[in-house]
């Protein structure tokens, strides 16, 4: 999917976005980054038709899409957009039929739906909570459902506000990991986050929004782009910072990823040995 | 959270049909309601505590919390039994048939209660809402009960955490404070029930809401075998009651 | 105040649930034409009843220093209406019977009556007739959720004196009984909940 | 302050906490740790007198806190908590009559209320939202006038729960000025936090509650012990593997402190050579 030169403008206010462009390929991990303010969620709207562009145009697989129903019903079925807080996603008293929700209102047959509840509860890795009320979930659990009911639409573009927000360390594993299994099996997954050190560990491709709009390109080139961190008002990922490092004291090579987490980097290099070219680290401090 | 709402949702009887449960349960009540308090209420009573506490599983403690607040009600009530006014004796005197009747009320209250709880405890609101369609409620009258029922916890928990930083900046300690507190915790329970609501909306459009709320109703059988067991087990209280009544007393 | 359940003899009992059926229905039916006509009123019907069920879940001190429950359907009325109110009254006394044990299933039509029925369109009535008198808002505001809150406690004594009349001086006697007791509690908590009232509605007008 | 030994269970739930103990020294920053459910909330109430200790008790400059409305009284004039969400802490129409909140409840004259909420805005620096609505507020906004509440009541402890969780990285650094302000002024400042770089940037001290209890001690210590970040399922601070690598090349002494943040890391070292061990690192790799 792609979106075209498009702009936005809220009721009486100034232009949110003007002339942004961004195209999804398949398969491919998104980051989107950008200050609160910066049109960020204007933009995760944009995409999953919450809102129609004022000017530019929305394009699924090279068609426009129309905002009539069957437009929209295309466009959702192909489309999910999972918000920051789950609770504005969870309506029904239990976990199963408040992820039943989206299938059941595509006017599947009972038996399709039920299949459909099982596989997303499954790609959630929440089917033990199938019958848990929703109330009575811890905020992980909750964020879970809410991508559960998303994904029970079977998307093929899969796009998540700030979905590690509010989760512990251990949480937002889980996340990614259940978030690198719906990638595996193909669903293009967006996520808009703060979080710098997590876009460039987990992404393939970064989207960062500026002032003067949107660049896109790999995570790993744009977060090092220093210009365009300070435009964005970003910090700078300590991956980026780190690798420059390694590669000035010949520890990486040029065309080599850098560690993605600190416990990598604790544990440097992988394996002992990459191409011969990077010497174990000298242990000259005995501290810690 | 509501400690019925908690203990229904891991009950033991989950799985089972909310109309075996709702036979059971309201059919307690139902026959202690119309059968002489004395026996029947008592017979009622012991059998509904005797499922309530053998198959049911129900908690004794959190039974007893949920009990003492019909039971309270129940109490401030019969009291007025126990006086007649502008009678014969004076204004207000005491009424010589007034501690049995006292007594009967609280017996037929106290087992009516119990019936209801054993529904209650057994049968989650996820459960019974979806359901009511079948039994001829307008959809859109349950869609909002679903609804009401989301935003309530929402609301309850907001409240609570709300309640906690008044405390915290001393919103309890004087008369003008805690009404200031009360006032504004209202006013905004009232903002968060509509700002919910219309996140939800922003929320669900993309599942394709349209106003209706469809979901799954979860699958269970009926049990021929309980409900044959239902109708059994009324049957021999009113049987055991009418018995008891002519013969025995 | 709610009837606990069990307390009505049978006949009573089906005799009230069969004069609230009506009130119920006709708001069942509004609230259905409702959705029909604003899909998205079921999210706002869902977030009224919530808030109505908070409401009376608050614990608000009574003048006399204990601590009590408001009624909630005057601030509800009055935001909502009476048709509508009926049937959120309705779902938030099955919700209290199922989830809190307050009330009760074979008393939900006495309860409905009073606090989902004469509650709120008494409370209105005092409410619309005094603004079209020209009184000030929350002057109205008051005496709309006190006189929701009073009556709906007048017609639960009613309903208990009914159900058991005094030996000695029947029904009026035991109106008296019941009357005395409760008022002892419901007058201070009548003027609590018009005070509470007003202090929302103001905080809601300025925000 | 000092909580001794104390202990805590849920009505009909296993003890959360038991046999935990924590010194909080004056003007002295503290971030805790923990994951989800390890007692953190249940901590930050006991600290600020929402929940009594089931066992053990709590301290105010050596006295125990007593329950009754006196003690009570005493505590929240000593100890304020912000919870995450300041939406739990904003119920009045305007910023400023939220504020104004606690020091009325104080019973303060109308002088020094005004006092006191023109010297907390200032602190939050957001005396130019004085008049707005709450719920107009961005998040950001929302937060800092949450916790000019609990500033406005002059506390001595000031515990804020994830204060930084939902802001965007420019709305961290804010957060983290004014928090660093108000530990300048003298109050000591508590913070719970998942983000385990942010705690080692910002704490002097760490508290990291584990299943086996609470461990404290200096920031940079604790959250370089690996068995603990481990049974606290936390990750490894980016900080302490970067000074661990900056040590076994020599580009950091033994008892120097490591670059706090990537940016710092990336113009490492500061300001060109500290006390002549620091070599500037050599430039063998040409990329980026």
């Amino acid at each position: 999917m792609e979106l075209v030169d498009a702009g936005y403008a809220y009721e009486d206010g100034p232009a949110v976005l003007s002339g942004v462009g961004l195209g999804l390929a398949e398969g491919r991990s998104t980051a989107l980054l950008g200050r609160n303010g910066s049109g960020k969620t204007t933009l995760l709207r944009l995409l999953s038709g919450g809102l129609r562009p004022a000017t530019g145009r929305l394009r699924l697989c090279g068609e426009p899409v129309t905002y009539d129903r069957a437009g929209l019903t295309r466009l959702r079925t192909t489309v999910q957009l999972v918000l920051q807080d789950p609770d504005d996603q969870l309506f029904a008293a239990s976990v199963e039929q408040d992820v039943s929700f989206g299938p059941m209102n595509l006017g599947l047959d009972e038996d399709e739906v039920r299949a459909r509840v099982d596989e997303s509860l499954a790609a959630m890795d929440i089917v033990a909570l199938r019958d848990r009320p929703t109330h009575l979930l811890s905020y992980g659990q909750r964020k879970r459902a809410a991508i559960a009911g998303a994904v029970a639409m079977r998307p093929r573009v899969l796009i998540l506000d700030e979905p590690t927000a509010g989760l512990d360390p251990h949480g937002q594993e889980r996340l990614l990991e259940v978030l690198g299994g719906l990638g595996a099996a193909g669903t293009t997954v967006v996520m808009a986050t703060h979080d710098v050190d997590l876009a460039l560990r987990w992404a393939d491709d970064a989207a960062v929004l500026t002032p003067d709009g949107l660049r896109t390109g790999p995570a790993r080139e744009l977060l090092a782009d220093r210009a365009l961190l300070d435009a964005a008002r970003l910090r700078m990922p300590w991956g980026t910072a780190v690798a420059e490092l390694l590669r000035a004291h010949g520890l990486l090579g040029g065309g080599q990823e850098g560690p993605r987490t600190a416990e990598e980097l604790a544990g440097w290099p992988p394996g002992g040995g990459v191409a011969g070219r990077v010497p174990a680290p000298p242990r000259t401090s005995s501290r810690g | 959270m509501l400690p019925i709402d908690v203990a229904a949702h891991s009950s033991r009887w989950r799985r089972r049909h909310p109309c075996e449960k709702a036979a059971l349960g309201l059919g307690l009540t139902v026959t202690a309601v119309c059968l002489p308090p004395w026996p029947g209420a008592v017979l009622v009573g012991a059998a509904t505590l005797a499922v309530l506490l053998g198959p049911a599983g129900v908690a004794p403690r959190r039974l007893w919390r949920a009990f003492r607040i019909p039971l309270g009600f129940c109490v401030t009530g019969a009291v007025p039994l126990l006086f007649a006014v502008g009678g014969p004796d004076g204004p207000v005197a005491f009424a010589p048939d007034g501690p049995p009747e006292a007594v009967r009320l609280l017996l037929r209250t106290s087992a009516a209660s119990l019936g209801v709880l054993l529904f209650a405890f057994t049968t989650p609101m996820s459960d019974l809402l979806p359901r009511l369609v079948k039994a001829g409620v307008p959809p859109a009258v349950v869609d909002v009960a679903l609804v009401m029922y989301r935003i309530s916890f929402l609301l309850l928990d907001a409240i609570g955490n709300i309640r906690q930083a008044q405390a915290a900046r001393l919103g309890h300690t004087t008369r003008a404070a805690a009404w200031r507190s009360l006032a504004g915790l209202g006013a905004t329970a009232f903002v968060r029930a509509f700002d919910r609501a219309s996140r939800l909306q922003t929320g669900l459009a993309g599942r394709g809401y349209d106003g209706t709320l469809r979901v799954l109703v979860p699958r269970a059988p009926v049990s021929r075998t309980f409900l044959g067991g239902v109708a059994a087990l009324l049957t021999g209280i009113v049987v055991l009651t009418l018995v008891l009544e002519r013969f025995a007393l | 105040m709610h009837i606990a359940e069990g307390y009505l003899p049978p006949l009573h009992a089906a005799a009230w649930g069969v004069a609230s059926a009506p009130f119920v229905v006709h708001g069942a039916r509004a609230l259905t034409r409702e959705v029909r006509a604003n899909p998205d009123s079921t999210l706002l019907l869902g977030a009224s009843g919530a808030f109505t069920f908070v409401l009376s879940a608050l614990k608000i001190p009574s003048v006399t220093g204990s601590c009590s429950h408001p009624t909630g359907t005057g601030l509800g009325a009055i935001l909502f209406r009476p048709p509508v109110m009926a049937v959120l009254g309705t779902i938030t006394l099955l919700f209290q019977a199922l989830l809190l044990a307050h009330g009760g299933l074979t008393t939900l039509g006495a309860n409905v009556f009073s606090m989902a029925v004469v509650g709120p369109w008494a409370g209105y009535g005092v409410y619309r007739l005094l603004r079209r008198f020209d009184v000030p808002l929350m002057v109205a505001v008051f005496f709309g959720a006190f006189t929701a809150d009073l009556s709906t406690y007048c017609v639960t004594s009613v309903q208990l004196a009914l159900a058991f009349p005094d030996p000695g001086s029947g029904v009026p006697g035991a109106l008296a009984k019941f009357g005395g007791i409760f008022a002892v509690t419901q007058l201070p908590l009548a003027v609590s909940e018009g005070l509470l009232t007003v202090l929302v509605m103001r905080l809601l007008s300025r925000s």
